[in-house]
């Protein structure tokens, strides 16, 4: 499971590291908004998981001048659609503070936030914004779609001295993959190929990946080859292991949660035109979480990619 | 409590307390329609604090206007809002209130001065100023009341709009809910003291501490709050003191609170002791039964017309991300329905 | 001067608006941080050009109450590095409150902030977000390039019932373009060509505007026809006047001062493959901010596209 | 204000007076460097509010922390950071202490315990906050001290700050330069009470208010809150009231400032006045001199080294956005440079 691979991986850290400290809301005995935390709070007592005031942009504040003196903290908020009220200090402080000290200070931390795009949580609730913190140069980037990649992916956030911006689709938490119980770190900007294929290429992100997965077996079962590939950090972004997959297969799809409009998905198309616009023998399409505040309720489902629609539209680009 | 013919007059204590309990049985069928799957996301029960909403509603004009935040049923239902849209929107029918997409967190009913329930927390706390700011310059005498619990009382923009409203006089009345919980986090680790009421204090305008399960008393310093501020003398935050019913909400995905402590609030329930103080009045007991016989009946009747409702066509997803270039301006030209509050009518 | 075109605009709409007032700080006596309100204070009293405490958020805040009550304000944030202060406002209440209140209120309300992308006063006094604001649904966009067009953008702005974001780019305040006296108002979602051509089209936005002309006036002598098409508006998007250029020269550079990396570039780019792909002789190029901080000083030329870089660029499209 | 030899020794006076016209002489170049176009953006004096800066820092020991807005020149000369090396960054010279990276808005030295000036207003009140934490969990017995003006103290960060400072008793000193404005903004249209000390009360923290001209007074002010935060009774806020210099800053774009009211700040000039208190106190005529000699000839040759400095290669543009992964955590780990700070000297 995604909520405990990265529940191990802080732990682990916690353990072998006597001074990284956890902040947020509801991260002590309530164990997380979305119960990443479990018995942290029991392990390592009040000082270490440090329930606080709700005040997201003072908490990534505070965060920051941990990581000034040499102290990582892990800021958890509650949902990525809050962290508009931090980003002056996300964007403002933290991304640029090692540029313009000229290097004197380098800031270890990390904020974790959830993506809860799926659960129909309503407009303020269901949110993908990793399009906005991927524009900031200065921050790293970090979206896993399994368990597996997130625990290998937490151990090397818990090494960077850069900030990194960590988010877990809500949806994700209780999917199973293996996760080896030893320690291992997945280098950031690496791609990993989920499924591989020669007819079209799939670019999943985050929420849409077992999407794709489904999409690209149900297409196996009419002969068609699909290769799903997911970037797994958004910055630093492999677009030479994406390009690689395009020149393959000739053809590609990129689907995620979050609004259309300046979307991560057009950035990765951009990339593509720009390493391997010849083999492009069709234009790159986007199946992505429609351009509108996500209602709640069921209507939501309306909104963000499905099998369906991937499929529908992988069987036009094939077209 | 003691109930004096002074203060309030029987007519009055019975409509408070059957709205009182509209709001406890709504919120109940809530959980159980939640519990059925019928209501997505999730919903946030204000039971046990029912006895703010009525008390303050009660003290306010049909005119004036509040906001509130995802525990506001309460508030709608006692602003007036019909139990039949209220419920609709919670299972986000095309009746809702908002015609289903806002869901339980989003209630908003402009004829009735609902000018939204909202789920980030705090940031209705200066909307509501611009709201009192508006009625300031049209001298229209509406006060705007302004309700969030003690979580939202930690952050930046309650302390940025008590400076404002305090520097402009501002016709608003700020209420703290506070029930002694931000969903884990409680009150001992997020105010650094006691009382939430101090912080007014140090922006010079009054805080006032009441307790929020006596409906006459929160009644009480809201009107007095109001008169205040439709006299020019500005904003007063009031601190309700209340406990929280068993848990945050009805999902809740977080480590389940220790069961002792989540039938707390049933110690302090404001319902049976504004029963008991009206029947130490001398209010008959089939009065109240009465009451509360019509209290289920509207909520009954509400969870059936939720129910029977349709949701939204999803090819309408993409409506109203825009409003069209003719439509008036904020909630000015809308027709007015008229209300079930308590407002006015005393 | 689009300083003073704005102003025109905005004093012109308060003389036939009784109701409208400006909220923000340093826009009484000061005039604005720039200079853009001159005497609209002296005008118009303290009641309606309201200086207020510096406090972004809940300056955005009142102005969505006034909105719903049916006034209209207009909020100048000082440079638009502080508006990540005022986001949670701007995208989880302005944005979507029409459309999660049913349709019930309405929010006539303008945030207007410059871009200072082009000063020198570093890190975080020189960001162009507008790809932020272009993410979110709900909310128009717009980004004048003259004083014109910023007039007539204005008039506009002020006659929607929704919330604007105005973004002027501080560079551009005091060049000079003839702006008639009378009304005029300029419909959201059409681009302008400011130049015409064959060989080549530039979109350029915001203070890339005048380096474009001035690299299509070069290229101009070497015999090369250059077009410049400038948005005005990104949301709504002219993506079929863009594309039209396109078509009729096959090639396309897209320029702005935000950093490059999900910056509206690849967006409007992916628009171009998805709508004219067949007519691409070349990959669309981008020439924009580079992704680092922008540094203080004299450095921060090297960041942002001048005529120089964009000619370049041209080059080796045309090649 | 009354020198006795028990408050303060003529060693120490003469080095707060000495620093005080560091400072002045620093700000009045770096504006005849700006009006020569040497520094680019805009630069924002300290001039007038210096026996702020000086009196606090006199106040900290070497090893304490202090965090600063872009009008911190005077904090960073007054904490030690080397003249040469400031202005060098003011003038964005590769040998400035951020590599010519920050400007004058963005001076940083860890070596002298200045964890950076900010250019958001407020921004940097949390970030102290968390300097302060990380002394208070290592048990460093580290004093942060905090410098803001009135117009941060209307951002939602300072009060967040204020009530987690106080709920977790952090070594926080939070020093408010009280000058009167906010770029064109008075405090009287920004703060709804006269003295903001008033917010720290409602936070239940102390807060006060003193002559921040008078440079003793503010190190009184500061020696005892730094002792309080060291033994572990938390944050205090100091509202420092002083008169702003002529203007917001170098560059200002908006409507010139009245020329009488620009001039007020001399009539305060903390400098001339502490001047006549040491000459009152017995200190003779030529040691002032000599003191200001000095101040003059070591900020002469801070312009002259930065202007002899090298711009960085526009080619280094790229570097730095990220740490390499070998870099040590923070501040940890980097070289010590002896700094020339009034603290712990006395
Ligand atoms: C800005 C923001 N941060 C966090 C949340 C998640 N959240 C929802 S309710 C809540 C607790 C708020 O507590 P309080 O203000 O006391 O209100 P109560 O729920 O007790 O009525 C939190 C943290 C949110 N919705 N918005
Ligand atoms: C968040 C933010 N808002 C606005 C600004 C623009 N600005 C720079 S200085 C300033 C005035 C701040 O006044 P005050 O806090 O009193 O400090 P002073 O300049 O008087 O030292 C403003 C509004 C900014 N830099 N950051
Ligand atoms: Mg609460
Ligand atoms: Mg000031």
């Amino acid at each position: 499971m995604m909520r405990k691979a990265i529940n191990e991986a802080i732990g682990e850290h916690m353990r072998g590291n006597a001074e990284t400290v956890l902040l947020g809301q509801d991260i002590g005995p309530y164990g997380g908004t979305f119960g990443v935390y479990g018995s942290l709070f029991e392990e390592f007592g009040p000082e270490r998981v440090r329930d606080g005031p709700l005040c997201e942009s003072s908490t990534v504040g505070f965060a920051i001048g941990l990581a000034m003196m040499g102290i990582r903290s892990i800021v958890e908020l509650e949902f990525v659609d809050f962290a508009p009220l931090a980003l002056d200090q996300i964007v403002n402080q933290a991304a640029k503070m090692h540029y313009f000290c000229g290097g004197q200070i380098t800031l270890p931390m990390i904020v974790r936030t959830p993506i809860v795009s799926r659960i129909g949580m309503g407009p303020q609730h269901s949110q993908s914004l990793e399009a906005w913190f991927m524009h900031i140069p200065g921050l790293r980037v970090v979206i896993p779609s399994n368990a597996y990649d997130a625990k290998g992916l937490m151990n090397t956030a818990l090494r960077e001295p850069n900030p990194v911006i960590f988010l877990e689709n809500a949806k994700l938490y209780s999917t199973q993959t293996e996760v080896p119980e030893e320690h291992y770190e997945i280098p950031f900007g690496k791609a990993r190929t989920l499924r591989e294929g020669s007819d079209a290429t799939v670019v999943a992100i985050s929420g849409t990946v077992p999407e794709a997965l489904l999409a690209a077996q149900e297409l196996w079962q009419d002969g068609v080859s699909v290769e799903v590939i997911d970037p797994r950090t958004l910055s630093p972004f492999d677009t030479e292991g994406i390009a690689a997959s395009l020149r393959k297969t000739n053809r590609m799809l990129i689907t995620h949660d979050a609004y259309q409009t300046c979307g991560v998905a057009a950035e990765i198309s951009q990339r593509m035109m720009e390493t391997a616009f010849d083999y492009l023998d069709a234009p790159i399409m986007r199946v992505t979480g429609l351009d509108v505040p996500v209602p709640s309720g069921p209507l939501h489902t309306a909104v963000v990619p499905d099998r369906a629609r991937i499929t529908a539209a992988l069987r036009a680009l094939l077209h | 409590m003691i109930l004096t013919e002074q203060s309030v007059g029987t007519q009055l204590s019975l409509s408070l307390y059957q709205r009182m309990l509209v709001i406890r049985r709504f919120e109940e069928s809530a959980l159980d329609l939640f519990s059925k799957g019928l209501i997505t996301g999730s919903t946030h029960p204000c039971i046990g604090q029912e006895a703010i909403s009525v008390g303050a509603c009660s003290a306010l004009k049909s005119t004036d206007l509040v906001l509130a935040t995802y525990r506001g049923h309460g508030v709608a239902l006692a602003k007036g809002v019909d139990a039949k849209i209220a419920m609709a929107e919670l299972l986000t029918r095309e009746t809702g209130c908002c015609k289903g997409r806002g869901g339980s967190m989003h209630l908003c009913d402009i004829a009735c001065g609902l000018l939204g329930t909202n789920g980030i927390v705090a940031a209705h706390i200066p909307i509501a100023g611009g709201v009192a700011l508006a009625a300031q310059l049209r001298r229209s005498g509406q006060v705007t009341a302004c309700f969030f619990g003690d979580g939202a009382a930690c952050e930046g923009e309650f302390f940025e709009t008590m400076n404002m409203a305090a520097l402009w006089k501002l016709p608003l009345v700020l209420i703290c809910e506070n029930n002694g919980w931000a969903i884990s986090v409680p009150v001992s680790k997020s105010q650094s003291t006691p009382d939430i009421a101090d912080r007014a204090k140090g922006f010079g305008m009054p805080g006032v501490t009441v307790d929020g399960n006596d409906v006459l008393a929160v009644r009480e310093a809201v009107l007095s709050a109001a008169a205040a501020a439709r006299q020019g003398e500005g904003p007063t935050l009031i601190e309700c003191k209340t406990v929280r019913w068993e848990r945050h909400s009805a999902f809740s995905s977080g480590k389940p609170v220790d069961p002792e402590a989540a039938q707390r609030w049933r110690k302090a329930d404001p319902i049976p002791r504004f029963a008991q103080s009206l029947l130490d009045a001398g209010l008959s007991r089939a009065a109240l039964d009465e009451a509360e016989r019509e209290a289920t009946e509207e909520v009954r009747q509400a969870v059936e017309f939720a129910v029977n409702s349709p949701l939204p066509d999803a090819a309408s997803v993409h409506e109203g991300v825009f409003a069209p270039p003719d439509q008036p301006l904020g909630i000015s030209g809308l027709k007015k329905r008229p209300g079930n509050g308590l407002a006015e009518s005393f």
